[in-house]
């Protein structure tokens, strides 16, 4: 796969291209983080692409009217707030996450359209060196990406908080019964998400240095559950490791720009990524296997 | 013994009730520091419920329970640690995918200053207290890949590092091999007289109530029958408190085996073999063997759910296909598997539906008949002593005995053409009088001398009682094979010759 | 992956590398568009044209392409902008780079270039040709209309607030103004807007897709097709071949599509060597029953 | 909620408006059982949208070259193809469900695409015929999704396999051990489910009497999911009542419908589309929670 990119482009494996790829996707690899470790515990948050527009929206009316760091608090904010709704819904009382993260991939889209029906933009120029600026070289926003990763690899890799949530995932009662206040841990996972989603609705409007409200985020939350999925953490959680899930995001992340070098149209991009996927789904099945064999 | 004025437990009027089902209806009972106490009652009486309110794992209708010093109207699953119970729960509630010493110290981990896990205290720790009990299991190895046995072996040792004051146990001995049961035993009866714990302790083999016991309690129906010091208690006084009508099983009279119905020549599994066993139509064969001595191997393979290295089965003079599970049923095998929550259960489907599961296509042309399967639900409920006797109740919500009834009485039915019916511990969890019952049932089973009988038991006495033969596997191997009036100690000693050897070697 | 030779087939001594986005890849009319571009593309010779793949105005799949493009340091790009404000950093971005920054069919601030195709122009056309039918058919008014919109692709507003403000204008309530731009929802939102407002006789598709849905739905109730005015915008041939056939559908803002495709070509090459029209703007053309040539005319070249 | 759509609009609660929504759903009601049947088993099939559109093409180009029958026949083989595809991967090699149909999903679309890459159309009069006549006053589709419900509830409620597929929802190990064909059964009900698809694409493109390969069925698995979940069958299998997806069904449908009259924006419809869903969640939470305090 990733032979074929090098092979048929200019550009695949250039430095350049790569830390590209990473400031690209570094929404995604924020997102994908918290989601999986969510996952482990056995919820799905399928509302993260509308919470990332309802906080950028919220960021990019706050830029305009107060500016730089109420604009960043206030995406913070309300990503915490959707998040919070949600593990308050599911986490407290128990409601269907499926059915409630859909309704509120709805209805948070339909906020923001309702907040900024025009898109919003036209930011203070602190904004841009946010989504632009480096340090060291290396983005800003790839930093955040990569402090938001370190701090999800610590909490899973070596506190009881990781073990509580794997424990959660495979057997809620269980994890009941030893004392884990397990609707306080899904409750403070989904507030996780939530505050994940409005920092990477932060990072996506910076980069930008536009809020649009209808397309902000679209269709994300398809995005994050392949790379997740893809990272071998199953639906069903109760296992998988952050480091897979990384490796997932940048997967997904390198198909993409690999086939956008490569300069094929959406029938052929389709069927590729569509392929890829399957493939990637056998391979993992094929190493089970194999491991069992052993 | 004394009522101490701290410590221990009591309870008052304690109420449970599901929906309209009153489960326990007004108990009053006394756990003292330093005491064993023996739980006892048929299955279905309550005990699980009554320990599941000690534990936070069930809240009580109404009713107080004091401990600690204080007085409580119910717990939960963190309180009732806080006033110093530690459970161990008759399905075990572990994280399968996280280590032994994960799950030991689940919800109690060890922390540095920084918050982190100090993963290799909590390694001794765990490999301390698996010493205690005598049992040889790396702490980092992954729940999931253990045994049944195995599995409860980490649960006692999580109850343990709790350090409680009043130690619960629901079964935990069901799962466990003679040797560790002997060890926890022991174990049981040194924490309550020189630490002063108060040991709460249910089983259905009377013969641990005989040999660890301080004080034994007979739940009946939900009410407590009576409370007595176990000096004062013969073991007659416990069989007729729990199960008063039990008709004694016909042991004795001499049972007409027919010709040779199963034949295994050189079976090598994934643990046990090479094999050679042959097993006459109508006989019942027991395998008996220590933890992990590979009697669940043995029979999960016949079975057709794991791959055969090598060797052959023959039913009827004709070589039978077991190399998977459909395979297995169409030569005339079927299993009833130990692990009953993982491998028996449709936990969430109604008793009905969980009974007849296998039987479906054959008892409909393409289309159910409801009015013939309730039918045949009512007979073998009843046949089986099912309580409470009700089809439509989800399988989960019966207490574990009675699930294993309805797991067992799956096959009683006689619906089916099995040749050779498998099960794994066919009795763990059922209460004396149904016991007796069912193999009552199972000498019916194979009286026509058209089925054969393999079952595999880790109590030597079922052995003893239910069996024709016994063969006493050794590390997945024959080590002997002996009629039943071998008695008790004679069995032991050949399933333990091996084992002690290795052990030392 | 083609390398670009000269159009004799000769090896080039500069080739051009020109990239054309659009948010919508898996509209019909813009696959046909690109066709015309790559098909000039050979035409002219030394030209590489790259496309994206993405689909359902995916922001984070435009912007992840033009974003790679910028960094390969393409020669230019022609795009058309899920949000013309999401795309101008990146705009200054490319410039920076010496990158000829061109717009399709919308405007940004400060470009090197533009193919146009006024999207305000289409949505007038439509406008102009539907109150000349009202004043025609309905003089008396008692008739209500239905418009589809695409507000999360501002972009297009041209196509829906044209035909909008005419019909204000003259007296025709919109009772529908929902979200589509296919057909399926096109047939369901005429079928329910009918069933509501038996006196619904107009409909007009923010594309052709939307209004063939809404066509079939019209087809099917017992109202005589003079009554009826369906319009499209794009000039898809399937509704070329409608409004041929005489019924309901009345028109279609037609894009010369053969032009556009060329002018991708053409304006960025223009911007690139500095010689030559840069700007130019392919018309849209109302096709109806009323002129037949040009009917004819659109229908051959989609052939 | 039907109060309020009955009270601002004129047509809601007519029988026209009752039958046609069923009419415009009928698609959605024929995947829906399909679905749930699978869902019920513990798998889900996210590829249905992108199935109706490989299966409507290949319809379509049928209708125009060879004829109605055959036409309608490779709709259904088409559907059925890519169900028996899913079911060997998934049922019988024992792949990731979610990965493998994710990927079958981009991969169908992406082939529909490339095997039509503009919109067929001008069928013979049988399609149209097949799309807007009706027998009885019944529309001809109505009748189909009616025989498909009838079906599903014939096959779930009262035949030996309706029980199989909830064991295997259940426990999908003790079922193989009862002797179950678990993989059979398995790879039997994503087979159906693609021919369910084949079946709504045809139904899709009668209605259409045109078959645009991009957008046709898209987004459909969401839509289809929703109306599941709705019906009360957890994602995790094992339970369900097809009643009670139909009625899942018919509630999705009816918001849309409701919403359509009603002329509600985008936004607007987002968010009340969303609440909705919650509400419903909610609903549900509180029936359980009453009845086990019963
Ligand atoms: N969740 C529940 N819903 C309804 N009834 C229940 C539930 N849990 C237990 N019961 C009923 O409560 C009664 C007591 O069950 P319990 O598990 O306490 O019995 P037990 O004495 O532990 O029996 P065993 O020896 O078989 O383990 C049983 O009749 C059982 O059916
Ligand atoms: N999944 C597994 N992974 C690794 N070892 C296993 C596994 N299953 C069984 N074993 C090992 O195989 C041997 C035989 O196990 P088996 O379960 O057949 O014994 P058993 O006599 O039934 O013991 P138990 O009393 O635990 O049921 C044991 O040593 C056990 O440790
Ligand atoms: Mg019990
Ligand atoms: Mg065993």
């Amino acid at each position: 796969m990733m032979i074929v990119f090098a092979v048929n482009t200019r550009s695949f494996l250039t430095v350049d291209n790569l830390v590209a790829v990473i400031a690209q996707n570094a929404a995604l690899f924020i997102v994908a983080i918290a989601f999986a470790i969510l996952l482990m515990a056995g919820y799905v948050d399928l509302s993260v692409g509308s919470t990332m527009a309802l906080a950028g929206v919220a960021a990019g009316l706050a830029f305009n009217s107060v500016g730089v760091v109420p604009g960043i608090m206030a995406a913070l904010i309300v990503g915490l707030a959707v998040g919070v709704f949600n593990g308050l819904l599911i986490g407290r009382f128990g409601m269907s996450a499926l059915i409630v993260t859909l309704g509120v991939l709805a209805a948070a889209r339909g906020i923001a359209m309702t907040l900024a029906p025009d898109s919003i933009y036209g930011f203070p120029d602190a904004v841009r060196v946010l989504g632009a600026g480096s340090f060291l070289g290396v983005p800003y926003i790839v930093w955040i990406a990569v402090a938001v990763a370190a701090a999800g690899l610590f909490v899973m890799g070596i506190t009881p908080i990781g073990r509580h949530v794997l424990a959660i995932g495979v057997n809620p009662r269980a994890a009941f019964l030893v004392g884990i206040p397990v609707k306080r841990v899904v409750f403070a996972l989904y507030a996780v998400v939530g505050l994940a989603a409005g920092l990477s609705g932060l990072v996506m409007v910076a980069r930008l240095d536009s809020a649009p409200s209808g397309t902000l985020g679209l269709g994300f939350e398809v995005t994050v559950l392949t790379a997740v999925l893809l990272g071998g953490v199953p639906f069903t959680g109760g296992r998988g490791s952050l480091w897979k899930v990384l490796l997932g995001v940048w997967f997904i992340a390198i198909i993409k720009n690999g086939l956008t070098l490569m300069n094929v149209g959406p029938e052929v991009a389709n069927v590729v990524s569509g392929c890829v996927l399957i493939l990637a789904a056998g391979l993992e099945t094929l190493q089970h296997v194999l491991r069992r064999r052993l | 013994m004394s009522a101490h004025p701290s410590g221990g437990l009591r309870i008052r009027d304690l109420r449970k009730s599901y929906g309209t089902v009153s489960v326990l209806k007004g108990v009053n009972l006394d756990f003292a520091p330093g005491e064993v106490h023996a739980l006892l009652g048929a299955n279905g009486a309550g005990k699980s419920t009554l320990l599941g309110c000690l534990s936070g794992a069930v809240a009580p209708t109404s009713g107080t329970i004091h401990a600690g010093g204080k007085e409580h109207t119910g717990f939960t699953p963190r309180s009732a640690f806080e006033a110093g119970t530690a459970i161990i729960y008759q399905h075990f509630q572990l994280a399968e995918t996280l280590t032994v010493a994960d799950n030991v110290f689940l919800g109690v981990e060890l922390r540095t200053p920084l918050g982190t896990i100090r993963r290799r205290d909590q390694e001794l720790a765990t490999q301390a207290i698996l010493e205690r009990l005598d049992v040889p299991l790396d702490p980092r190895t992954g729940v999931d890949t253990l045994t049944v046995g195995q599995q409860q072996i980490v649960e006692i040792a999580r109850a343990l590092r709790r350090d409680p004051e009043i130690l619960i146990l629901d079964e935990p001995t069901a799962a466990l091999g003679r040797h560790e049961v002997e060890a926890l035993l022991a174990l049981v009866r040194r924490l309550a007289h020189e630490h002063g714990i108060a040991v709460v302790f249910v089983t259905h083999i009377l013969s641990e109530v005989m040999a660890v016991a301080d004080r034994v309690s007979i739940l009946r129906g939900g009410t407590l029958l009576w409370s007595r010091d176990r000096e004062d208690v013969e073991l007659g006084d416990l069989v007729a408190g729990i199960s008063p009508d039990r008709i004694d099983s016909a042991t004795d009279t001499a049972r007409q085996l027919g010709e040779e119905l199963v034949r295994l020549d050189g079976l090598v599994t994934s643990y046990c073999g090479p094999i050679d066993l042959s097993i006459a139509a109508g006989e019942i064969v027991g395998v008996f063997a220590l933890l992990g001595g590979g009697r669940t191997n043995l029979l999960e393979t016949l079975a057709g759910a794991r791959p055969v290295s090598a060797g052959q089965v023959t039913i009827g003079g004709v070589p039978a296909r077991i190399g998977r599970v459909a395979d297995a049923m169409r030569s005339g095998i079927a299993l009833v598997a130990s692990d009953r929550p993982h491998q028996s259960l449709f936990g969430r489907l109604s008793a009905l539906e969980n009974m007849l599961m296998p039987h479906y296509r054959r008892l409909s042309h393409g289309l159910r008949h409801p009015p013939r399967e309730n039918q045949i639900f009512n007979d073998v409920a009843r046949r089986v002593q099912l309580s409470p006797r009700s089809a439509t109740t989800e399988a989960s919500a019966f207490s574990g005995g009675n699930a294993q009834k309805i797991v067992v009485g799956r096959w009683l039915a006689g619906l089916d053409d099995v040749r050779l019916l498998l099960l794994d511990e066919p009795t763990q969890g059922v209460d004396i009088g149904s016991r007796a019952q069912i193999y009552e049932l199972l000498r019916g089973y194979v009286g026509a001398q058209t089925r054969s009988v393999l079952f595999a038991t880790s109590d030597p006495d079922e052995a003893i009682a239910l069996a024709d033969r016994i063969v006493v596997l050794v590390d997945g191997h024959i080590e002997a094979v002996v009629a039943p009036s071998i008695g008790e100690h004679a069995l032991l000693a050949l399933a333990q010759s091996v084992d002690i050897s290795k052990a030392h070697s | 992956d083609a390398t670009a030779t000269g159009a004799d087939g000769e090896a080039c001594d500069e080739t051009y590398t020109i990239g054309f986005s659009h948010p919508v890849g898996e509209a019909d009319a813009v696959k046909q568009v690109k066709g015309f571009a790559q098909a000039h593309a050979d035409e002219v010779g030394c030209v590489e044209l790259l496309l994206d793949n993405t689909t359902g105005s995916s922001l984070e799949s435009q912007r992840q392409t033009i974003e790679s493009w910028v960094t390969q340091g393409i020669d230019a790009i022609v795009m058309q902008p899920v949000d013309p404000t999401a795309f101008a950093g990146l705009q200054q971005q490319a410039q920076e780079k010496g990158i000829k920054w061109l717009t399709y069919s919308s405007e940004m601030d400060g470009r090197d270039g533009s193919v146009g195709f006024d999207n305000e122009l289409s949505g007038k056309q439509i406008a102009d040709d539907v109150t000349t039918w009202i004043a025609a058919t309905h003089p008396e008014g008692g008739i209500s209309a239905a418009v589809t919109t695409l507000v999360s692709v501002p972009v297009y507003a041209g196509r829906w607030e044209e035909p909008i403000a005419a019909l204000d204008e003259v007296g025709v309530p919109i009772v529908s103004e929902q979200e589509c731009a296919d057909q399926t929802c096109g047939l369901q939102i005429a079928e329910d807007a009918l069933r509501e407002n038996p006196d619904l006789r107009i409909f007009i598709g923010l594309n052709d897709s939307a209004a063939l849905g809404a066509l079939k739905a019209f087809e099917q109730s017992a109202i005589s097709a003079d009554e009826v005015y369906i319009a499209g915008q794009d000039g898809a041939i399937e509704a070329l071949e409608a409004i041929e056939a005489g019924g309901p559908y009345k028109a279609s803002a037609a894009i010369l599509l053969d032009e556009l495709g060329a002018s991708i070509i053409d304006n960025s090459i223009a911007a690139i060597t500095g010689d030559g029209e840069v700007d130019t703007v392919t018309p849209s053309v109302l096709a109806s029953l009323a002129d037949q040539a040009q009917l004819d005319e659109l229908k051959e070249l989609l052939k």
